[in-house]
């Protein structure tokens, strides 16, 4: 195993674009580690972007809108002053993700490229509407979260290329949004439903929403379904089963040691209703 | 046993001092399993069967072999030729067969090759070069289909005298005991429940991976260190199955990084000894997590038939039970253990009860804290639970009604003697938590365990220091703090403090051979031989007394650490401190020491009652433990914090099994979970405090009174927490583990 | 396979070694550094026993590479201790026998002074919440848990 | 002479006879005369027993004293964790 570590990112994609065999970029290495070590993926090329400059930022723009760097970490974003008070839910998302040892190290990026349907930042990601900067061979281009997994283990991004930023939008008036995830402990589990709800509100009404889920089909959904069922409403018993039925219809999970079918499924609606409720009295400004 | 030293009043037994190895433990200076390294040492690594069941048609090491940095490759027959024996006769064959595969590899992560290379990434990569070609055969993992007729077999010709004909071959061992008629039980009762109950294998889970560092030369002389309950049998085993004396191998054992019956036998020990062998250099291996949880001992998986009768008043008229244990590959499934404990909390008139052990494609059981104890009572405590809801009984009152008590006939056959169980109900019923009101969604279960607990071989020596200081030797790996018992023990008798008590464990060399640390027995054999060892050196120390001071040797007594005479005729002369008489006992007729070998038999069996408290999230099916309430019969509670740290544990444990922990299985035979993220035993935030309650009723085998504590507390939970959780579900919970899937489905059926 | 040289601070020393890519900060603190306190459990930071702080930052040592290691300042369990004074969490778990085969205290012991660092006065939620990535399999967590907030509380008073 | 009561699954064993009456001393006399009565118990002994005495499980040992007129279990072979 070849291991570098560039100073700039259109270096590491130099690197990454001219490696023969597998290659790993390697931010906090909490899922490229246990696959090494469980000799699941032992790549050939390991490129470490910890040594480029400004990957640990994390930086409210002028317009209100939120850059990362690529290796900020969790607990780095847990503890920023800001940030949790804008997205919430895309912070205790991230939050989620193993014990207080892998927070100090696992990043939002690499969640997202490692590709499991399960993972927890990605659904709290979809539902706030965040890119990425994708650094390539041929330049930049900006990618929605939801357009980075194709499956299991896959994601959209070709060889040569590796993520560069990720921005967060502005959060805006009357906006909130939350995650939750089903795990049969307190913690340390990978999710078997995962749920993100980001939601505006004119007085008590819902005028945009975006619903996503996790660990219910091979990659992360965002379900306009979901979102239907709730624009318009000021979330009230009806709206919230219309909800929780439209999760539910919207999964199409697997059988496997974490969680049957039937479970996902009828999970998948619980937890839509509760993280819509957060959502809607974070939108409210009211503790949740 | 004799017990004229029979002891009640105690100046350092009960207290709670510091443990004298804490210093090491809390500052990493420990050496437990992986922590030692020699001169020339090469790093061992093993390649293991991805097939449940295969026959193993060629294996090809030369690719393996011709790897620049490879000492040694070695396969079964680098091993000792031992002949195959049925049942558990032929425990040794079956070891070698679990630590390297002949013809067929049983299961998945059955070892099949080994190699030793000059660093354990080299170990890995080389391992990849050894070619097997398998034949992959039909396999089962369960138990009730083992049974089936239909089933693939295991090994022909395994099962022992006790398997009546015409019973499939997978099962190996066959138990029946009970006692009165049953079928007029039933008849008088008023209700009678009968009901079937599954539960999934668990594994003890200790913290620390196997691991050894073994040397061993042609000439047949080797040394051994590794993490395990029990060095001497390692010794044994390793001696047996490398085709050397068992008294040229030394073996010493490291710190363990817990056990709870799992490091009782040997693994990866054998196999360092035969790559060093061949290499001619001393060899390590640690296994990965997840070559312990496919390769290392689970516990049984079961399938169990309940039928209890009970009349309106809460008497049990008749109770009935089938146990199907699967144990892996290899006789052992403690079958006969379930079926002799399910019911020993109770004095019964009718009970019968029949325990069968089975083989299918999973690793080799081993013991497991109270082995077979736990999955029995939590299908019987579950129908009795049932029993009193229907019949409108409080489920502890119905427990004092039927309780064993000195003179019942234990369900297993003999009279009891004096035993605590009737305490621990009096105690629950009389603790708080028991009358705490529940909130909604809350339910509240109890239940009754008990276990044998074991003596064993046991040998300890106490030398004494010129100054006054002792240092004892015992043969038991401190698993949980035993070395500050026997050091409390030590002192009680020497009278010496605490603190000048220096407690090692000895290796095989040094000391006379050691049953393994299990059934609970530390505490109460070592504990003894540790008594009675102190005992010895305080006779040759009143001895020395009496010379110096003229008078026979009975003329002299023990107290509070002197020398005192005795007695009438015993003159008058000052008391002598233990330090003044070794201060001289060079010139005095030369060292003094104690030592004791024996194998104390007088255990005496334990009895538990749990209290829990659980909440389930109807939409989820998730369950919380809100309270938990431990009361249990030590004996006498030597060190109490660390007989506390043991009712915790146990409890622990135990909701970790009711709740989350299992070993999953694909259509493939292979295991689905064999890491700590997918094999989910509790972390810290899963559980509340644990409230301990310590009963004493004195164990009349032992001079203190000890009985065992370490394994009973893992018997009422599974129980205790299934009456919970179907109290607050409002359905009855039948398998474990209780994961919320099933939960929610259990709650969907009901409706 | 060339190996990487690496120059680290480990507990206050300088040390350097050479190590393989694939080899984790853990392989290198054990067996090219004989920092034997750290344990592996399982490899893949699910058990806490191999926890370091690295730039005072809590981790897990087997999930980071011996080559991420340059130019750090580790600490480890062998550093706690100030000389032959104990740390009073490990006074405090001696004191409560908060272990029992001694295997996950290394461990614990590293988080838990990073919680007390961090939060001098720790709920008992956010106490086993912190450890929750600190397996124990022996004690049911409880006198660990104790002895984490009593120590919290003496810290407090003392200060 | 002492009263030896067997476990049921034994009886197989033993022509139906759940009792067997033997003379001995001790532990090791007693398993000696049980196979000297019945020839076919020396399996399950050889498999692993135990001998409850009054109600106290002696585990494997061989030279217990065996008190006249006391009560006599064969148990499995007891194994702990």
């Amino acid at each position: 195993m070849d291991y570098h570590s560039p100073a700039s990112f259109a270096e590491a994609s130099a690197l990454a674009a001219n490696a023969t065999g597998i290659t790993r970029f390697l931010a906090g290495g909490t899922d490229v580690l246990v696959q090494l070590r469980s000799e699941l993926v032992t790549p050939d090329t390991l490129i470490d972007i910890k040594k480029i400059d400004g990957v640990r930022d994390i930086n409210c723009n002028a317009n209100g809108s939120w850059t990362l760097g690529v290796a900020a970490t969790g607990a780095e974003m847990s503890e920023h002053p800001d940030l949790g008070r804008d997205w919430p839910g895309v912070v205790e998302a991230m939050d989620l993700i193993g014990s207080t040892q892998v927070q100090g190290r696992a990043t939002l990026t690499g969640n997202l490229c490692n590709g499991s349907p399960a993972a927890d930042s990605v659904p709290a990601m979809v539902a706030a509407g965040v890119t990425v900067t994708v650094t390539g061979p041929d330049g930049d281009r900006e990618v929605a979260v939801e357009d980075i997994p194709i499956g299991p283990g896959k994601t959209s991004l070709v060889q040569g290329e590796l993520i560069s930023a990720v921005h967060i939008p502005a959060r805006g008036d009357n906006g909130g949004d939350a995650y939750l995830r089903f795990i049969p402990r307190t913690e340390m589990d990978i999710a078997v439903v995962g749920v993100g709800v980001n939601l505006r509100l004119d007085g008590d009404t819902v005028t945009e929403a975006r619903v996503s889920l996790g660990a219910v089909a091979p990659t992360v959904l965002l379900v306009e379904d979901c979102a239907k069922s709730i624009i318009g409403s000021t979330l009230d018993d009806a709206a919230l089963d219309t909800l929780a039925a439209a999760a539910s219809a919207a999964c199409n999970p697997i059988d496997d040691k974490r969680g049957t079918i039937a479970f996902r499924t009828e999970v998948a609606g619980v937890l839509a209703k509760r993280a819509a409720k957060i959502a809607y009295a974070r939108a409210k400004g009211e503790q949740a | 046993m004799a017990l004229d030293d029979r002891k009640t009043q105690f100046t350092f037994v009960g207290t709670r001092p510091d443990r004298p190895d804490g210093l090491d433990k809390v500052t990493g200076r420990a050496k437990f399993g992986a922590d030692i390294s020699a001169p020339g040492m090469l790093h061992g690594a093993i390649l293991r069967s991805p097939h449940a069941h295969a026959r193993i048609v060629k294996i090809d090491t030369s690719k393996a072999e011709a790897h620049k940095d490879v000492k040694a490759v070695v396969t079964r027959a680098d091993f000792a030729e031992l002949p195959f024996q049925p049942g558990l006769e032929g425990e040794f064959w079956n070891v070698l067969e679990n630590v390297m595969a002949g013809e067929k590899a049983l299961y998945d992560g059955h070892a099949v090759a080994a190699v030793a290379a000059t660093s354990a990434l080299a170990a890995r990569d080389a391992l990849k070069l050894i070619e097997v070609e398998y034949e992959v055969l039909p396999h089962v993992t369960d138990v009730d289909k083992a049974m089936a007729p239909d089933a693939p077999v295991i090994r022909e010709g395994a099962a022992d005298y006790s398997v009546p004909e015409g019973m499939h071959p997978n099962i190996v061992r066959y138990h029946e005991s009970g006692h009165g008629d049953v079928e007029a039980g039933f008849a008088e009762a008023d209700l009678v429940i009968e009901d079937s109950f599954v539960t999934e294998a668990t594994h003890q889970g200790y913290i620390e991976p196997h691991a050894c560092l073994g040397m061993l030369g042609n000439d047949g002389k080797g040394e051994l260190w590794c993490t395990t309950q029990g060095h001497w049998i390692a010794q044994k085993t390793c001696a047996a199955l490398l085709g050397i004396e068992t008294s040229q191998l030394r073996v010493t054992a490291s710190e363990i990084g817990g056990g709870f019956g799992g490091k009782t036998t040997v693994f990866i020990e054998p196999v360092a000894l035969a790559l060093s062998r061949k290499a001619n250099r001393p060899v390590k291996i640690v296994m990965t997590r997840s070559e312990v949880f496919r390769a290392t001992g689970p516990t049984s998986s079961a399938s169990m038939d309940i039928k209890i009768g009970m009349k309106k008043d809460g008497t049990i008229s008749a109770a009935q039970g089938v146990f199907r244990l699967q144990g892996g590959a290899f006789p052992g499934a403690p079958g006969d253990m379930t079926a002799m404990c399910a019911f020993a909390p109770y004095n019964l008139t009718n009970v019968s009860q029949i325990g069968y052990d089975v083989m299918a494609n999973r690793p080799k059981q081993a013991a497991y804290r109270a082995p077979g104890a736990p999955m029995g009572a939590f299908a019987v405590e579950s129908v009795i639970d049932e029993l009193c809801k229907k019949l409108g009984l409080d489920p502890v009152d119905v427990r004092l009604k039927n309780a064993a008590h000195e003179g019942t006939k234990a369900s297993y056959g003999p009279t009891y003697e004096r035993i605590g169980l009737v305490e621990t109900l009096e105690a629950a019923k009389a603790h708080p938590h028991y009358s705490a009101p529940l909130k909604p969604g809350q339910g509240r279960g109890i239940s009754c365990g008990f276990w044998f607990n074991h003596g064993g071989e046991t040998s300890v020596s106490l030398a004494l220091s010129e100054d006054g200081s002792a240092q004892l030797m015992v043969g038991t790996p401190d698993i949980g703090g035993s070395r500050a018992s026997m050091a409390l023990m030590a002192a009680e008798v020497l009278g010496i403090p605490y603190e000048n008590i220096r407690v090692t464990i000895a290796d095989t060399a040094t000391l006379g051979y050691n049953d393994v640390s299990h059934g609970s027995r530390v505490t109460y054999a070592s504990g003894l031989a540790t008594i009675k060892a102190a005992k010895h050196a305080v006779e040759k120390l009143c001895e020395r007394a009496a010379a110096s001071w003229g008078i026979p040797a009975d003329a002299v007594k023990w107290e509070n650490g002197c020398a005192i005479p005795s007695g009438p005729n015993a003159g008058d002369f000052d008391p002598r401190p233990l330090a003044d008489i070794t201060a001289h006992m060079g010139q005095t007729g030369g060292p003094i020491s104690g030592h004791f070998e024996a194998t104390p038999e007088g255990a005496g069996v334990s009895f538990g009652t749990h209290i829990v408290d659980a909440e389930v999230d109807p939409e989820t099916g998730k369950t919380a433990i809100t309270r938990y309430t431990v009361i249990q019969d030590a004996g006498k509670a030597i060190h109490p914090t660390y007989v506390e740290g043991q009712y915790q544990g146990g409890a622990a444990q135990g909701i970790g099994w009711a709740l989350n922990e299992e070993y999953v299985y694909g259509d493939d035979g292979r295991l689905q979970n064999s890491i700590f993220l997918d094999y989910r035993i509790p972390v810290a935030s899963d559980l509340p405090m644990i409230d301990t309650v310590i009963v004493e009723v004195p164990n009349p085998g032992h001079p203190f009174g000890v009985r065992g504590v370490g394994e009973t507390g893992i018997v009422p939970p599974l129980a205790a927490i299934a009456n919970a959780v179907s109290h607050a579900a409002g359905v009855r919970m039948k398998q474990l583990p209780m994961s919320p899937p099933r939960i929610l489905a259990a709650l969907k059926d009901n409706g | 396979m060339s190996k990487f040289h690496v120059s680290t601070t480990v507990n206050g020393d300088t040390v350097e070694y050479l190590c393989d890519p694939r080899e984790t900060l853990l392989d290198c603190l054990r067996d090219k550094l004989n920092l034997t306190g750290a344990k592996e459990g399982c490899g893949t930071g699910d058990c806490g026993a191999c926890s370091v702080t690295v730039d005072g930052r809590l981790v897990c040592s087997c999930l980071m590479l011996g080559v991420e290691a340059d130019g750090k300042q580790i600490e480890t369990v062998e550093g706690i201790a100030e000389g032959d004074v104990l740390h009073p969490l490990q006074k405090k778990f001696i004191e409560h026998a908060a272990l029992q085969c001694g295997i996950c205290t290394p461990g614990i012991l590293v988080a838990a002074k990073s919680l007390l660092e961090k939060n001098p006065n720790p709920t008992e939620e956010e106490t086993r919440y912190w450890l929750a990535g600190n397996l124990c399999r022996c004690t049911g967590y409880d006198k660990i848990i104790r002895a984490v907030m009593e120590t919290a509380e003496e810290l407090r008073e003392a200060s | 002479m002492v009263e030896v009561h067997l476990w049921s699954g034994l009886r197989s064993l033993t022509g139906g006879q759940q009792v067997v009456e033997v003379e001995a001393k001790t532990t090791g006399e007693l398993l000696r005369a049980l196979v000297r009565a019945h020839p076919q118990l020396q399996a399950p002994i050889d498999a692993g027993v135990s001998i409850a005495i009054d109600g106290r499980v002696i585990a494997s040992g061989l030279t217990e004293p065996i008190p006249e007129g006391s009560e006599i279990y064969l148990m499995q072979r007891l194994r702990g964790g």
